[in-house]
């Protein structure tokens, strides 16, 4: 298979326009990933699963990545020169910088037919409130079917064009996405006495007479 | 159903595999009925619920609801060490804990780097091949089960599976819940007298298959029941992922073992069986051949396998923190491909952590299958297709 | 011709009814209350805490209180509270130890791996399958009366690998006596040395 | 019949009296005017008892025959109450044989649930009407020599008319309890009743054609006597009888809702079917009424195929005729519980399919076959040979034909390999 530099220069010329960038790993395992804009991601999926050299007709996996908003702290040393003419001193400074949240879609393209892969790209949201829109690749790859539903479900990305875009796993009722980062857990889904404090402060606040040893909702429903 | 987006895709929404199915109602021909088969159903194998619509008996739309069995294992995941994951992922699919185990070690010795000593690769072929054997002699005596036998096969299949069972306990402690594999190697080493009886086991094995297939393999019945029922198209199944015995039922060579050659499965001799028509019959005999497989890849993993330490003395068991970075491990599992995807970020616990369930994309195509043929039918190409609600929900 | 594979069918099933009356290939079912399958070396249900004197359980455990198996445990069942003051421990080097040790047996889901992590063999897994309790709240959580099990209960469930234990623990503590001797004798050649090599501020005879 | 009885009494063996003797003793301590009732009420009396002993142990012997094909051991824990309370401790559970009497307690003290939104009525006659249908058919089964509760001409035909009413009751309980799965189980039976009378008809037909009588009693003593005395003259025997007898038992299967052909229960497809939404003594009911069915269908079969109450060889005649009625219906039920052992479902399109393609016109070739012996009935030495050879020829060619053309299509496959 063609290195993914090659993949990249050949997709820029292909599309020109588009926004593609390489995203290594610096894992040992060194998967780098493709990273694409938004516009072009639904035609170069297309591309890569018809193009006679790659032929990534089979879609193996399909993940969303929560990366929520996080203050990057940067230290760079910086040579201030001494105002009273001395030899400029090197004073570390710290930026602060907030890197906005964003979500993320990750596909891994195999080819069967010529048993090679995998591609990995990666599709990026622009935010995570209110842009959590990109193009679904189902139409593509028909695996991608439940697993951007999955998404859709915990992540809260919505997959523009699927075709059935609905809650996989939660029922349709619910209101948050459960795999975010920032998810808080409903203070009674777990209201068992437990030995453990934190637990039991839950129930406790959920259930304010709780006493261990009694199920809760016994309690509960003794209660007039 | 049809695709939203304007495509040419090589017919990925596949049209009805079963007759044609009527669409419209009439005077003649009444309403339809909507049945909601599960989630408490014999047949769903768990807690699998099909919203189907029925002409007659005849299946004209089926919606697959899942998710009663969700417990998001890979929050769970998210939330502890990479070592406390691993009894959780004997819970994914419980039939086959031991392929489950390596194909979780596979994709975090991946992540971080992580060597695998020789005996160790040859114990985990030689316990994923016995947990092949496992799930499909449990699927085809499920498969039987729906098809409306009195549990004979299934009872047949899981006394045989109870003697596997037994010996996974001999070693792991438990019968179903190993929690066996770790990073860089395994868990306990298999005493002389535990390889002796598996090997003798697997010896014997055939014998079982042969009396297996003589009392059903040409039953008229069954030819009647599976044959040309929930054909699958080769280029659909691709399209839609589907990996696996189903997948090679439908004539599509793409094994693991062969194209990732993952472990030491390069040094072992054996043939992927490949089926023609794709329908139920053929998925029913991939699993019997595979099993015949199996057994000789056994035959030679125990007379091959090497002493040796069975844990890389690198391996950190306590305060394992792999370096930045992510993978994707994968696995032919019984079910299909089963992929674990990890991102870390240097902390003890996993960032992502995502299962690529073979049970759950191996549903794409259910209602496709199931078009134009009757609920019978239906039941029956759910068992054929192989899920395991632990998996499919996660 | 059609027919002849039900008729094989038949035969098949036949020959295992007859086969379960002799065959113990076929019958492999056990009786259970009266029978019982042997449990394997490995088998594991629940945890345990080993002591080492049966007379004393709870002042002799080898726990210590370090908190690795409650951090690791996957499904959070165990609870541990660390006492304030120190006791010696097998080696006879002060240690904390537990006040409160609970295990939900209603939660745990007996994996192993609070074994497998505790760095001072004390943690172990039992063989006892059947049980059972009136309450599923209290009755399943057991204390640390109810875990402490002796060593001597130990080596009867895992003979070969409390053995190990039971060596390498005897060697740190060898090692450790050796160790204390070492530097006791360091400690008073140190002080002779001191007082030999310190000029004396006090007479002799005051000593 | 007890004038009758009385009148053949003095040149049979006792025991085969001693039911009948048992009857009329008691009948006359009883005023006169009401003997002609309890002469009958003793009848009724004496099938419940028999059928329903034997309904139960048919229950554990089922499950224990099964458990055994399948490697199992079948229920053998429930023991006898009794025996805790003797001195000494009497462990032995009897093999687990006082199971269906634990189970009828089960049964009844269970919680009796009617859907709200069920035909009450009709859900609670559906399971008194199967049990009342399938007992109905008892009348007419010769038990014995000199045991046949109602004697009549056309007992064969009040035999099928009973018979398949039982059908329309599983209709009534799959439509009053509104449930989807029991409405499609309420079509799968009439679609199943439809398919299955005629070829069950069909098959008994040529016996009747040869005996020359719907009587039952008649049926069952023309097939007494035995060739070179070895060789009992029962229906079976001959190339049409077997023919019929095979296709009377999977008819038998299809009519008594026995697997192969559990379509409407098809407890892996519909839930339970017609019983989904029936608990408690009501489904008791079902499943006696289930039991009772298969037992009057195998009665049948005993008696127009397999020789009644004869008995199979000449020198075990001293043995009481209803024994070997018995001792053949227990054969009987053995074998279909084997059969359910073994067997998968048929789909409700391929049973009827099997219904009008194979069975119904090997039953017309069959009827035409036992034409054919009955008109050569005077053919002796080489020609009883040719009359067995033609006859067998009417049986195998059409079978084998019908049967390809049936299984057309289905074969066994090869695969292929990958090796990389």
């Amino acid at each position: 298979m063609e290195s993914l530099e090659q993949i990249r220069d050949r997709l820029l010329a292909r599309f020109p326009g588009a926004t593609i960038t390489l995203v290594p790993n610096p894992g040992p395992a060194a998967e780098h990933t493709i990273s694409l804009d938004n516009a072009h991601a639904f035609e170069i999926a297309r591309f890569l699963r018809d193009d006679p050299a790659l032929q990534l007709d089979y879609c193996s996996n399909v993940t969303g990545i929560d990366w929520p908003e996080k203050e990057i702290v940067e230290t760079k040393k910086v040579s201030v020169a001494d105002p009273a003419g001395g030899p400029a001193k090197v004073v570390e400074e710290k930026t602060k910088r907030i890197e906005p949240g964003r979500l993320e879609a990750v596909y891994h393209l195999y080819s069967m037919a010529l048993r090679h892969g995998p591609v990995i790209i990666r599709l990026r949201t622009g935010n995570r409130s209110d842009q959590v829109t990109v193009p679904s690749l189902t139409p593509v790859w028909r695996s991608c079917d439940f697993q951007e539903r999955e998404i859709f479900d915990l992540f809260g990305i919505v997959f523009e064009g699927h075709p059935n875009l609905r809650r996989l796993l939660m029922w349709g009722d619910f209101k948050d996405h459960p795999m975010r980062k920032d998810y808080v857990e409903p203070d009674d889904y777990e209201w068992e006495p437990t030995p453990h404090a934190e637990v039991l402060e839950r129930a406790q606040a959920h259930y304010p007479s709780v006493t261990p040893g009694v199920s809760a909702p016994a309690q509960v429903e003794a209660k007039p | 159903m049809s695709p939203a987006a304007p495509t040419q895709a090589p017919a990925p929404f596949g049209a009805p595999s079963g007759p044609t199915v009527r669409t419209v109602t009439d005077a003649f021909h009444g309403d339809l009925l909507e049945v909601s088969m599960g989630p408490q159903h014999p047949s769903t194998h768990g807690v699998f619920r099909m919203d189907v619509t029925l002409d007659g008996e005849v299946i004209v739309k089926l919606k697959p609801v899942f998710g009663y069995l969700h417990r998001n294992h890979e929050k769970i995941a998210e939330n502890t060490s990479y070592l406390a994951s691993m009894p959780y992922t004997d819970r994914l699919d419980y039939l086959c804990s031991m392929s489950t185990n390596w194909a979780y070690a596979l994709a975090v010795e991946k992540l971080a780097g992580q060597a695998v000593p020789d005996r160790a690769q040859y114990l985990r072929i030689i316990l994923a091949e016995l947990t092949r054997i496992v799930n499909h002699a449990c699927l085809v005596g499920f498969l039987f089960n729906d098809l409306g036998t009195s549990f004979t096969p299934l009872l047949y299949a899981f006394r045989e599976r109870e003697k596997i069972i037994d010996l996974f306990e001999a070693l792991s402690g438990s019968r179903m819940m190993c929690n066996y594999q770790r990073f860089g190697g395994c868990r306990i080493d298999p005493s002389p007298e535990w390889l002796a009886a598996a090997s003798r086991l697997v010896d014997n094995f055939p014998r079982f298959l042969d009396e297996y297939e003589r009392m059903l393999t040409g039953n008229e019945i069954l030819l009647a029941r599976t044959q040309g029922v929930g054909r699958l198209k080769a280029a659909n199944a691709i399209n839609a992922g589907i990996t696996g015995p189903v997948l090679r039922a439908a004539g599509v060579n793409y094994d693991l073992r062969k194209v990732d050659a993952y472990g030491f499965y390069s040094r072992f001799d054996f043939r992927v069986p490949l089926g023609e028509h794709g329908d139920t019959y053929d998925r029913y005999m991939m699993r019997i051949l595979e099993m015949r497989e199996s057994v000789k890849i056994l035959q030679q993993a125990f007379r091959d396998l090497p002493t040796g330490p069975i844990m890389d003395p690198k391996a950190k068991i306590r305060g394992f923190r792999p370096k930045a970075g992510e993978a994707y491990g994968r696995l032919e599992s019984p079910k299909g491909e089963l992929g674990f995807y990890l991102l870390s970020d240097g902390t003890p616990n996993p960032y992502r952590y995502r299962v690529r369930p073979p049970s759950l994309i191996n549903l794409t195509l259910l209602e496709e299958m199931c078009l134009g043929h009757t609920v019978a039918d239906a039941v029956v190409i759910l068992g054929s297709i192989d899920i395991v609600l632990g998996e499919v929900d996660r | 011709m059609l027919g002849s594979g039900i008729l094989k069918g038949l035969a098949v099933t036949a020959k295992n009814f007859a086969g379960s009356f002799y065959d113990p290939e076929r019958m492999a079912t056990v009786q259970y209350p009266e029978e019982r399958a042997p449990l394997g070396e490995h088998y594991r249900s629940f945890p345990l805490l080993v002591c080492e004197n049966a007379a004393d359980p709870l002042g002799t455990l080898r726990c210590v209180a370090c908190t690795i198996c409650e951090k690791e445990c996957p499904p959070q069942c165990i609870y541990i509270e660390k006492s304030k003051d120190k006791k010696p421990d097998a080696t006879g080097k002060p240690q904390l130890y537990p006040v409160i040790f609970t295990i939900d047996t209603a939660v745990c889901m007996g994996c192993g791996i609070c074994a497998e992590l505790c760095p001072f063999d004390s943690i172990k897994m039992d063989k006892v399958f059947e049980v059972t309790a009136t309450n599923r709240f209290t009755g399943l959580l057991l204390e640390r009366d109810q875990l402490a099990k002796s060593n001597a209960y130990y080596h009867s469930i895992r003979p070969a690998e409390a053995a190990e234990v039971d060596a390498r623990l005897a060697a740190e503590r060898l090692a450790a006596e050796e160790k204390a001797k070492a530097a006791a004798l360091a400690k008073a050649a140190a002080a002779a040395a001191k007082a030999a090599a310190a000029p004396p501020t006090t007479p002799p005879s005051a000593a | 019949m007890s004038a009758y009885a009385m009148a053949v009494a003095g040149s049979e063996p006792f025991l085969e009296r001693a039911p009948l003797l048992l009857r009329d003793a008691f009948v006359q301590l009883l005023p006169a005017p009401t003997q002609w009732l309890v002469h009958h009420l003793i009848t009724i009396v004496a099938i419940l008892a028999v059928f329903g002993l034997f309904f139960a142990f048919t229950t554990i012997a089922e499950r224990k025959l099964l458990g055994r094909l399948q490697n199992r051991r079948g229920p053998n824990r429930t023991g006898v109450p009794q025996f805790s309370i003797l001195p000494w401790r009497f462990k032995h559970t009897l093999f687990g044989l006082s199971q269906p009497f634990a189970d009828a307690v089960k049964a009844l003290t269970k919680e009796d649930i009617v859907p709200a939104a069920a035909d009450k009525l009709l859900h609670f006659l559906a399971p008194v009407l199967v049990v009342a249908f399938s007992l109905l058919t008892f009348a007419v089964l010769p038990f014995g020599r000199n045991l046949i509760p109602v004697e009549l001409d056309s007992a064969l035909l009040y035999f099928f008319a009973a018979g398949s009413a039982t059908e329309l009751t599983i209709f009534m309980a799959g439509w009053a309890s509104r449930n989807k799965y029991s409405l499609l189980a309420a079509m799968r039976a009439l679609a199943q009743v439809i398919s299955y009378e005629l070829p069950l008809m069909l098959s008994v037909v040529p016996v009747v054609l040869v005996a020359g009588s719907l009587s039952t009693r008649e049926i069952a003593l023309a097939q007494g006597g035995w060739t070179f005395g070895i060789i009992p003259h029962w229906n079976v025997f001959t190339p049409w009888g077997f023919a019929g007898f095979l296709l009377f038992l999977v008819a038998a299967l299809a009519e008594s809702n026995r697997s192969p052909f559990d379509l409407p229960e098809a407890e892996s497809e519909l839930v339970a079917g017609h019983l989904t939404e029936y608990s408690g003594f009501k489904y008791a009911l079902f499943f006696m009424a289930e039991y009772f069915g298969l037992t009057a269908l195998s009665g049948l079969g005993i008696t127009i195929f397999l020789g009644g109450w004869q008995a199979p060889v000449p020198f075990l005649g001293f043995v009481p005729s209803y024994a070997w009625f018995m001792l053949k219906l227990v054969g009987m039920i053995g074998f279909f519980i084997w059969v359910r052992g073994t067997l998968l479902r048929l789909r409700i399109d391929q049973l009827t399919r099997l219904a009008w393609q194979f069975i119904v016109p090997l039953a017309l070739i069959n009827l035409l076959n036992a034409a054919f012996w009955s008109l050569t009935r005077d053919w002796t030495g080489a020609l009883q040979l040719v009359r067995w050879v033609i006859s067998a020829a009417i049986v195998v060619g059409p079978f084998v034909l019908l049967g390809r053309k049936l299984n057309a299509g289905r074969a066994p496959r090869t695969y292929r390999y990958a090796t990389s």
